[in-house]
């Protein structure tokens, strides 16, 4: 059975997905139509993963709505930008405005989906995704607080631990926040989960892994059924 | 993909229920949805909460949802001399009215659209509209605090459209109507011309397609007052 | 000596301004390219008779800026309306927006000039020109409080006296308010005047009217200088 | 009638004065008012309050403020990782920073431009950015209050202008700019092409001159970052 055939304890050696594959997986979310702001990270990959058969009109907070592939060397137009600065294509029926209605359509709920990364998803859906604690520098926001806080569904891409092993998953935050009970949906490198008021439900486990040891790298009770189904890419 | 583009004005408007609190686009003759509001008429929609800078022009423009009875209640700017309609029903107490600045109705429209909870103003301190509000000195000034106006559906008026739904608006029929769209739940928008995808300048694009839900082509149907 | 010629009691015979030399009076009071709008009644006879070597802006609050003259017979485009639903010309360099935007440009203290009609004028230059107190009908507001909440100088221009001979620049207003402390200047049909922190001054009177005459005939006091300046036209 | 055009970017920023408050238009590369912002680094204002999204890239755009130790103080989104004359100075403590939610600095901006005394957003509530504001529930929402940030010049990138002062940006760069041009006291604009009035469609105008003070021509100078 996908997801539960295997019960020997986790090891840092057990393959989990790559950051290529929770883009994949994530791209699957996404609804045909749909007005969609991809944030730094691994959202910024899903993009290329965008099945064929849809169309999705991406959101840059700096006032492009359409945005398309990314631009070829020599067709660059460095006024033609998207948030991290990179130049991007439009679409055929691409729009161009200013931040404060950028913003808007972000704070304001006009957004169908965002897809964030994250530090520390909390299990009421709190995320910390901006600063983290001791870290040199000033640090800085960007748009990610207007759009946690208005995105229709929020979707969080991470790694499901930190590099040291420890959940990103947690009961309460202890990273600075960047908005509460904001994330609907979080994919990871080892399962896919939403955030309901009865709590975290686990949706899908990566190949190879079972709910219980997805469980045991969580920081946080997943709600589990008989049968979690695998990770899908299609 | 869900489609924008509806065939009828009638099937634009046919899920607008009673009670559906609703934007109406216009100013002075221009930029009003006319034919999505005749529409509205034969679907005769009930006990609607109107936003909209004025009541009609006797049976023009919102003039006939007034005459049809089908609004309970106004939040205006300017209901107007020539709303005789509304003034009628007015007068009769079977529509309240809530009187709010032209520039204040704006922001308030706004906020909704922006995910604001509300903002202060010193417009209207010390007169009828303050009466009931919060107020309070901030930045050293009197100020009132305004709430924003949400609405489940806006009836817009624009010049072009692309199907995605992207808008241009000729001259200064543009008024309203933008900041409507970016405020109600389910924006519906008469367009005089529907365009292929592509033609409408990215820079020049008025209303972005985010705002827009359905779209209807309609020709003519101007009140002139 | 112009103003203080003639001592007589004041008659109701005796001639007074026209709306017409009322909105002539206050077209000096423009600036050479300054931005003003123009509310109903006398404000709006003022472009008429603008100085010909003096350019200005007017702002419409239903979204122009840069109207020209009226559009003539057969010139009408029923899209570029003023703000009385009257068709009108552009001057070039003009443009559109909608409406926050205009009302953005009134509230914000952009405008460096707005002009209104008046019912009352206080001493403390508030402002009722809306609704008539036992009027029928619903009333209504209009532009006038964000413009007269925001404009860098707002002119009032009104008849002197209300029909019945009652004064309409009055100690404390008695009908619905516009806006508090609002008012600068003061164009009447009898004199010109200014509201200031210590009072309001009588800067001009009307050809054959002395400063004694234009007092009796308002119901707050006027600060009047040795000799007062007869309105002048240009 | 006053002349908006300056001969030269010099005589453009000569006036402003040490302790100035200053917006800097610009966003990812794209708006930024380079020649501006050079012009300002020779006339050698000090002890700026400066309201920007990010610090500079290294030595462009605003860094170039920084490496010179002309700002005080910083009212930004992002300062960014490529900011390190910025970095440096707020690690030693000579410059300090106001962190703000992208959107929540264009929206304190426009309030500050529309007249408007503060607004309550949800952004930011039970963040860092919360601390020492005023919250309450409004629309069933914990809120916090957001006061306008308002400024004494804005220094912006355009386009096209038209000797008016009508603005029109490129693509993407137009970002920040016609917000900031709404709320400063004086706007001054560097464009790329100064077009003769009238050539600018009125419908396309992108910042309408009453929100441009000063205009002056300048080419070129971009920071890829």
């Amino acid at each position: 059975m996908p997801g539960d055939g295997i019960q020997e304890r986790v090891t840092p050696a057990k393959p989990r997905l790559t950051r290529e594959q929770i883009a994949q997986r994530t791209a699957l979310e996404l609804p045909d139509g749909g007005y969609v702001n991809l944030g730094w990270g691994i959202p910024n990959l899903i993009a290329d993963y965008l099945p064929k058969e849809i169309t999705v009109y991406f959101h840059s907070e700096n006032g492009i709505l359409g945005m398309g592939r990314r631009a070829r060397p020599g067709e660059e137009d460095f006024d033609q930008v998207d948030a991290m600065k990179i130049p991007v294509t439009l679409i055929p029926g691409a729009s161009f405005f200013h931040q404060a209605d950028a913003h808007l359509m972000s704070r304001g709920g006009h957004l169908d989906v965002a897809v964030l990364g994250g530090f520390q998803v909390s299990e009421k859906g709190d995320l910390s995704n901006w600063k983290i604690p001791g870290a040199k520098g000033s640090g800085g926001i960007g748009g990610a607080m207007d759009i946690a806080a208005g995105a229709k569904t929020l979707i969080v891409c991470m790694e499901h631990t930190t590099k040291d092993g420890a959940p990103k998953i947690v009961k309460q935050c202890t990273y600075p926040l960047t908005a509460l009970t904001c994330v609907d949906t979080i994919v990871t490198d080892l399962a896919v989960i939403d955030v309901k008021p009865e709590g975290l439900i686990l949706r899908e486990v990566a190949r190879g892994w079972t709910a219980e040891e997805v469980q045991e790298l969580t920081g946080a009770p997943l709600i589990a059924g008989q049968r979690i189904p695998e990770m899908s890419f299609a | 993909m869900k489609q924008k583009l509806y065939a009828t004005l009638d099937q634009a408007v046919a899920d607008i229920p009673d009670g559906a609190q609703i934007m109406f686009g216009g100013f002075g003759g221009a930029g009003f949805p006319n034919n999505l509001i005749q529409a509205l008429a034969r679907k005769g929609t009930r006990n609607i909460t109107a936003i909209s800078n004025n009541c009609g022009t006797r049976e023009g423009e919102l003039g006939l949802m007034f005459k049809n009875n089908q609004i309970k209640h106004v939040i205006a700017s300017f209901p107007g001399p020539h709303a005789n309609y509304f003034q009628e029903r007015f007068a009769a107490k079977e529509v309240t009215l809530e009187l709010v600045p032209q520039g204040i109705l704006c922001e308030r429209m706004r906020a909704a659209g922006a995910g604001l909870q509300g903002f202060y103003t010193t417009v209207g301190v010390g007169t009828e509209v303050a009466e009931g509000k919060e107020e309070r000195f901030l930045e050293g000034q009197r100020c009132i605090l305004e709430m924003p106006i949400h609405a489940d559906y806006a009836l817009i008026k624009a010049h072009k459209a692309d199907e995605l739904g992207n808008l241009t608006y000729r001259l200064a029929a543009r008024n309203f109507n933008p900041i409507m769209a970016m405020a109600a739940k389910t924006t519906i928008a008469e367009v005089e011309e529907i365009v292929p995808v592509g033609t409408i300048n990215p820079e020049h694009v008025m209303t972005p397609a985010i705002f827009v839900h359905r779209l209807v082509q309609a020709k003519g149907l101007r009140y002139a007052g």
